[in-house]
């Protein structure tokens, strides 16, 4: 930066207090403000190590079930147990071990959650990335369809499509995926609008590069961190959905998920009786997971926006 | 301004936590009965809405009762003759009824209620093809058969008696909804249905001339939570719980127990769980590998897990000891070794040592375990223990439309099912309704074609004396017990809880205690 | 346009920053923005900070008024009227700005709340400061508006991005100067206008500012700029004051290398540019901080330089240079 | 106010999610009758074929969609042979509670999520911050989850409110009792979401130059938020907020059947276990249309309250 130009301004001054270094190739934006550092408490980011222990704890623990969990979750014993040492967490109306079916359940839950969170980003990202990139009426058409998705209320009509098409696993996972792509599209194509814009992306245009080629090398690199956390929190929404869904009695009762297991409590007297150990634990485990990946998805987001300035 | 708003907000928060401590509850006047059910009635239709349905048997009881020992007494009808071919039935009604607005139950009441449903209530349709021709002579009503139908008398234990000159004008019974008042010539008439809370308002009925009820109005209060059912009973919003065809959860009796509020009507149940089979395919239709599997099952573990022990093991015979004409068979047992040598001498083996059993077509067994929500937890149990027996099954987990469906189309080896009290009567009774393949129907199995069993059912629906039916009672539970074309789990009891203030509780095996009788001689004690 | 006062000294000093240190903890370490700073601002003088964008500037501006986002710490003192205003509590800083020391700042488009009318932009300092009503306060904002020629009936019930970016700015002067403070800092007042508009608006600004009779604390990369209008002027490289003087003196006889530098880069010296590249506030070079690029380097220019005094005509005149 | 292209899109969603309400039962597998029906319905074969030409069902399926449009035009959603009336009027009668049951909640639980989450995202001390972690925790756990532990711990332990139910008695006191416990949750539920989004939207705006000027010209700490940065952070997230209005509303259906109350959600959860198609499809569309209009009402403020768009 020879001399003074003015125009650069403040920006490389906000990059310097804020970014993080990650090199966002020839992002030069317009920032507006000069000391503004949107992610710089130390306890914030406490809190999101916080996430990420427990969010890679809960994948471990679904990885490795059949070594963590202490038993066969469709072994019996005593039922009604409350927790206890023989069996940390109590057992059920089977005599099942909780434990071990939270560890196992964690399995079914985080499945459903990925499942419908990889198919969502994959359709929000080629959408939104259709959209932007080649604008005009492609933009219109496709960002019409998304403003339809987004207005339709996605519990009640995947609980229609549900009853007409009987309770399965993948099922509910399919339409969750397909449903909830939406804020994806949104964001990932007013990154790919930026993007195209950019110097040296119309310059491979100009050389005649393909679209594809352009696509793959230039604009989808820049996308993964803005649609990571994207990902994250849809795996959120379909696993409280998945869950909430079970409760209603619309999941599948022979997979042991953590909605499930609320929905025999509920359904079996577990709440009446005082079992609290029997419904509180796959519900906090459903809370925290979700909390923990917010916690992620939320601190990669507001890194994200301090990289690349207000959208 | 927007700082005024902030501050505002808790303050209305506060003033609206403040409300409900001001509330003040207001008790209805005079002597009330609260019953608490989960049977939601979800339509003020007393024929379209089957919960409803067994509610107006207060205000519109039924021709027939079941008496507590289960066998069949007058109730609107004073006696009734069977002629010597069993197809002249005559029915004498009771000349003290009286509709609530004073006016007679007549004759013709009854007689058009039969006409009238035969034609417009799809239930009752077998009417058409069995009654020829209903008609009244002084205080009776004549029903003319083309055939002997040994079960007139328990059918009419069902249907509510309906007022001429209402229903006469209604095109659509089915449909036909009134949440306010409606005519009954009960103890008490239904005043008024509120589907908002659940709940149905009876009032005593004046022009009443039978033994006086206690209470000045029954309520009929439906939860849709059974849990909040419960914790109801236990603060005393309702006096008594009832459901049909149904008891108190077990897990939940304990509880009860322990407030010392509460005494439990105890009677053995005339439905059962069982295990069905369909019969029509290899190698269910070996009565070896049934016989196998009656002695694989663990049935005091079920009795402990699912029934908490309220109840016994069943017999072979599957009908329970509570049904008329019981006949003591042998009693079922697990015997593991028992079961895998009757296995090994049948043919089923496990050749190629994977642990899993080979059918006669000599590929590994793999059952369809159809089964629904309800009994999940009965399934996971019975899968444990065919994988003891070395014969591998998946459960395939279904709601009950699809249930019904896949069932008549047969695609299903094994399945867990119930059987209501009603159910255990239809047909030609002692069960016979969930076997015989000539017979549809939404929770029928219909998969014994044996023509030995045809006959016995034709047989017992033909029959024109008592001792006659007894002795075919006692040939089919032998037939059960020899070819096993269901296998009971077990047999439980229908526990109804009821709050010690009032006494006198009496139920009958059908419809427990919502009878006339009970609600005449329930009384708040002192 | 350049004003020939008496010698700033004739004036009592009304800022005194004194040793001051402003750094920012980012994810990538501690930005020393700004190191060492030593400036008086005087009564009725204004005073110029030039250097390049990205120098620490504009920080001081802001640390003196404690506008810093959170992640500042800043250090040393800045006496005002004899208080310290860095070590003055929220409250108490409150009723300074605005009334005794106002700030404008660089990009007034963005500067203005794009969802209020500019009137009631202008007459917010009234309210709060001078409690008054709201409709004596608009009436008041308007006559002020009206006085950079605004006045015409639709500017006032307008928002800002129905004007102009010239407009914009003289509505922020008139925001800043309507409780005529004691000190007016400028932060690149010109900045995004064309330079006949900015030298328009900076005439404006200098007019209202002896009227009031306050000091402006103007900060700037235009050194034709800061040559016009200020009595004396400071040069910041990387977090440094490296010279500071009379303006008249540093353009007729700059001493520090990089203001030579500065001066070269001006289109009638011929353009040109300072070899090399700002260095980074986070680890900036030992010794002299101008030491890499600069052509006259010596070897103990490796040890930090200090502050000295050097002889003028006007007195004040500073250097951070091993030259002198 | 409203631009074309704007109108033009809520028209073909609302075009759209009507004739989706069409398609669905015809094109799901099973006989369409049943699908249209419900299951569980006792039927003589004559009535099936009666009812059969009655639903037009043997007609071509261009004409069907026409009937369908002229029925819903006439707000004709068809009948539930399971409850044994017009679905128009089942959901009439229900949607009346569900509104009474959330509207208040979501408008409360907007105010407080935004002034709360304005107030945490604005600045941070130890109370705010707990505040956001229980927050965060509420806004984490799924609705139904709650609502069970405040059912048991307030109303099965305390016996501090009525069990089931919207009402019982029918006075309005009655009924403020007994909607008090799950408004609350219903408000918790939807202040957890506008609080979190309102922080963010703070978060972002209180770094914005207007505000430091706003703080350059004397203003004190919360005069800021308030006078200059809650609006402008409120304004961009006021679709959002609409848009979150769908989700609130099925939360509320979850409440319903948790406190056992008759409104929408029970409503929806009989229908879905008895498999009343007609009403499940009537309630869907209406929840819908529901939705689409919050969303466009949402619309029509934000032009209104932003100045900038509307004196374009």
């Amino acid at each position: 930066m020879a001399g003074i130009k003015p125009g650069s301004g403040p920006c490389a001054m906000s990059e310097c207090f804020c970014g993080d270094g990650k090199d966002v190739r020839g992002m030069e934006k317009e920032c507006d403000r000069p000391y503004h550092c949107p992610y710089g408490g130390i306890l914030f980011r406490k809190v999101s190590i916080i996430g990420l222990v427990l969010f890679s704890s809960f994948l471990l623990a679904a990885i490795f079930s059949s070594f963590l969990s202490p038993c066969d979750p469709w072994d019996r014993f005593e039922p009604y147990l409350p927790p206890g040492q023989d069996h940390i967490l109590g057992t059920n109306d089977l005599g099942q071990d909780i434990l071990s079916e939270l560890i196992y359940g964690s399995r079914v839950s985080l499945i459903v959650g990925f499942g419908a969170a990889l198919m969502a980003t994959t359709i929000g990202s080629s959408i939104g990335l259709l959209a932007g990139y080649f604008k005009g009426m492609a933009d219109e058409i496709l960002m019409g369809i998304t403003d339809i998705f987004l207005m339709i209320p996605q519990i009640p009509l995947i609980i229609v499509l549900a009853a007409f098409l009987r309770p399965s696993f993948w099922l509910i996972a399919l339409l969750m995926g397909s449903l909830w792509w939406t804020s994806t599209a949104r964001v990932v194509r007013s990154k790919a609008l930026q993007i195209r814009e950019m110097g040296y992306v119309q310059s491979k245009r100009s050389l005649g590069f393909s679209h594809l080629h352009i696509i793959v090398s230039d604009v989808l690199p820049n996308l993964s961190q803005l649609v990571m956390p994207k990902f994250l929190l849809s795996i959120a929404s379909a696993m409280i959905a998945e869950s909430s869904i079970s409760f209603l009695g619309l999941g599948d009762p022979s997979m042991k998920s953590w909605g499930m297991m609320i929905n025999f409590a509920f359904s079996r007297g577990g709440f009446i009786n005082g079992y609290w150990w029997w419904y509180m634990a796959p519900g906090l485990c459903i809370t925290i997971f979700v909390l923990s990946i917010v916690l992620i998805g939320s601190f990669l987001e507001e890194r994200d926006e301090s990289i690349m300035g207000q959208q | 301004m927007k700082q005024n708003t902030y501050k505002i907000a808790p303050v209305l928060l506060l003033c609206l936590m403040l409300i409900p401590f001001s509330t003040a509850s207001e008790e209805s006047s005079g002597m009330v009965l609260k019953i608490g059910t989960p049977n939601v009635v979800k339509s003020a239709s007393i024929l379209g809405d089957s919960n409803m349905g067994v509610f107006a048997h207060l205000s519109n009881p039924t021709l027939m009762k079941m008496a507590a020992d289960g066998s069949l007494e007058g109730l609107t009808a004073r006696s009734y003759e069977v002629s010597e071919d069993g197809k002249t039935w005559k029915f004498i009604i009771r000349d003290d009824l009286y509709w609530s607005d004073g006016e007679k139950l007549t004759p013709e009441d009854v007689q058009f209620t039969f006409d009238y449903l035969a034609e417009n209530y799809p239930a009752a349709g077998w009417m058409k093809e069995t009654v020829n021709d209903i008609s009244t002579q002084d205080d009776a009503v004549i029903f003319k058969l083309n055939k002997p139908y040994s079960r007139l008398n328990l059918e009419f234990a069902t249907y509510p008696i309906l007022a001429k000159r209402i229903w006469e004008s209604i095109e659509e019974p089915m449909e036909y909804t009134n949440e306010g008042e409606m005519l009954g010539f009960g103890p008490f008439y239904i005043n008024s249905t509120d589907l908002g809370t659940g709940v149905i308002y009876f009032k005593r009925n004046p022009h009443w001339k039978g033994a006086s009820p206690n209470f000045d109005s029954v309520e009929i209060h439906a939860f849709a939570n059974m849990d909040v059912l419960s914790l109801a009973l236990e603060k005393g919003d309702v006096d008594a719980y009832y459901k049909y065809a149904g008891t108190y959860p077990y897990p939940s009796v304990k509880k009860l127990e322990d407030t010392g509020n509460f005494e439990f009507v105890e009677k053995d149940n005339i439905g059962l769980i069982f295990l069905g089979m369909n019969l029509k395919k290899e190698p269910m239709s070996d009565l070896s590998f049934r016989k196998a599997l009656s002695y694989a099952i663990n049935y005091s573990e079920m009795l402990k897990l699912d029934a908490l022990g309220f109840g016994q093991v069943p017999n072979a015979g599957f009908v329970p000891p509570s049904m008329m004409n019981f006949k003591q068979t042998a009693q079922l047992e697990q015997n593991l070794s028992l079961a895998k040598s009757i296995l090994d001498s049948a043919g089923y083996k496990d050749a190629d040592g994977n642990g899993i059993l080979e059918g006669k077509d000599g590929k590994d067994i793999n059952l369809i375990f159809l089964t629904r929500t309800d009994y999940q937890r009965v399934t996971e149990l019975m899968v444990d223990y065919l994988k003891d027996l070395g014969i591998e099954s998946e459960i395939k987990n279904v709601d009950s439309s699809t249930w019904i469906k896949q069932k008549d189309a047969g695609e299903y080896d094994l399945t867990i099912t119930r059987s209501t009290p009603w159910g255990m009567l239809m047909h030609a009774n002692w069960g016979t309704g969930y076997f015989d393949s000539r017979r549809t129907g939404e929770g029928v199995l219909h998969v014994l074609e044996d023509p030995e069993f045809h006959k016995l059912c034709d047989d017992i629906l033909a029959a024109t004396s008592q001792s006659q039916l007894q002795d075919y009672a006692y040939q089919v539970q032998d037939y059960y017990g020899e070819n096993l074309p269901g296998i009971a789990l077990y047999w439980n009891k229908v526990v109804t809880p009821y709050n010690k203030a009032f006494s006198g509780w009496y139920s009958d095996p059908l419809y427990g205690i919502f009878n006339v009788d009970n609600f005449l001689s329930v009384e708040k004690s002192r | 346009m350049n004003r020939h006062l008496p010698s700033s000294s004739y004036f009592r000093p009304l800022l005194c920053i004194d040793e001051m240190y402003v750094s920012f903890d980012t994810s990538l370490g501690r930005v020393k923005a700004a190191q060492n700073i030593c400036l008086e601002l005087h009564e009725r003088e204004t005073l110029a900070i030039v250097g390049e964008t990205g120098c620490g500037k504009s920080v001081i501006a802001s640390a003196i008024l404690q506008l810093l986002p959170s992640n500042a710490s800043v250090k040393g003192k800045a006496i005002f009227l004899g208080r310290d205003l860095l070590s003055l509590g929220e409250r108490e800083m409150a009723d300074i700005r605005g009334q005794e020391i106002a700030i404008i700042f660089q990009n007034p488009s963005l500067s203005l709340n794009p969802i209020m009318k500019v009137a009631e932009q202008v007459a917010e300092p009234l309210q709060i400061h001078r409690r008054l009503p709201r409709h004596r306060a608009i009436s008041k904002a308007e006559d002020m508006l009206s006085r950079f020629k605004l006045g015409d009936k639709a500017s006032p019930v307008m928002y800002p991005f129905q004007l102009s970016g010239g407009m914009n700015q003289r509505v922020m002067i008139a925001t800043s100067m309507i409780l005529s403070p004691k000190i007016l800092i400028a932060d690149e007042p010109s900045k995004g206008l064309d330079q006949s508009l900015a030298r328009q608006v900076m005439k404006e600004l200098a007019g209202i500012k002896d009227e009031i009779g306050a000091s402006l604390l103007l900060i700037t990369h235009d050194l034709l700029l800061a040559k016009e209008v200020s009595d004396r002027i400071a040069v910041m490289y990387c977090g440094e004051i490296v010279e500071a003087g009379s303006s008249a003196e540093i353009f007729d006889e700059p001493l520090h290398p990089y203001t030579k530098a500065l001066l070269n880069c001006l289109p009638e010296m011929g353009f040109k540019p300072i070899p090399g590249s700002s260095p980074s506030m986070i680890d900036p070079p030992e010794g002299c901080r101008f030491y890499p690029r600069c052509r006259e380097r010596l070897d103990r220019c490796l040890l930090s330089p200090k502050m000295i005094k050097v002889e003028s005509d006007d007195g004040d005149r500073e250097v951070r240079c091993w030259l002198y | 106010m409203l631009s074309g292209k704007k109108a033009t899109r809520y028209a073909i969603a609302l075009f759209l999610i009507i004739s989706l309400n069409f398609f669905i039962p015809r094109s799901m597998p099973g006989d369409p009758l049943t699908n249209l029906l419900g299951e569980d319905i006792s039927l003589t074969a004559s009535s099936v074929q009666e009812l059969r030409e009655r639903m037009g069902l043997d007609r071509p399926l261009s004409q069907q969609f026409l009937d369908y449009w002229h029925d819903i035009l006439r707000f004709d959603l068809g009948y539930s042979f399971h409850l044994h009336r017009n679905v128009s009027d089942l959901i009439y009668d229900r949607m009346k509670w569900t509104l009474l049951l959330s509207l208040p909640a979501m408008v409360m639980g907007a105010i407080l999520g935004t002034l709360l989450g304005a107030r945490a995202g604005w600045k941070s001390s130890a109370l705010r911050r707990t505040q956001t972690g229980f927050i965060m925790a509420i806004y984490c756990a799924p609705p139904y989850f709650i609502s069970l532990i405040a059912l048991y711990l307030l109303s099965y332990k305390q016996g501090l409110f009525p069990l089931k139910g919207f009402y019982s008695t029918g006075s309005a006191l009655d009924i403020a009792h007994h909607l008090f416990l799950p408004s609350a949750m219903m408000t918790l539920f939807s202040l957890s979401r506008n609080y979190m989004i309102m922080k963010g939207s703070v978060l972002q705006e209180k770094g914005s130059l207007y505000a430091t000027f706003a703080r350059a010209k004397g203003l004190y700490d919360e005069q800021i938020l308030f006078r200059h940065v809650f609006k402008n952070a409120l304004l961009p997230i006021i679709t959002l907020l609409a848009l979150d209005f769908g989700f609130i509303l099925s939360g509320a259906l979850f409440i319903e059947i948790v406190f056992s109350m008759n409104g929408m959600g029970s409503l929806i959860y009989d229908a879905l276990l008895s498999r009343d198609y007609p009403v499940l499809q009537g309630s869907f569309l209406i929840i819908t249309i529901m939705v689409v209009s919050a969303n466009l009402l949402a619309d029509l403020l934000y032009s209104y309250l932003d100045p900038r768009v509307r004196w374009q």
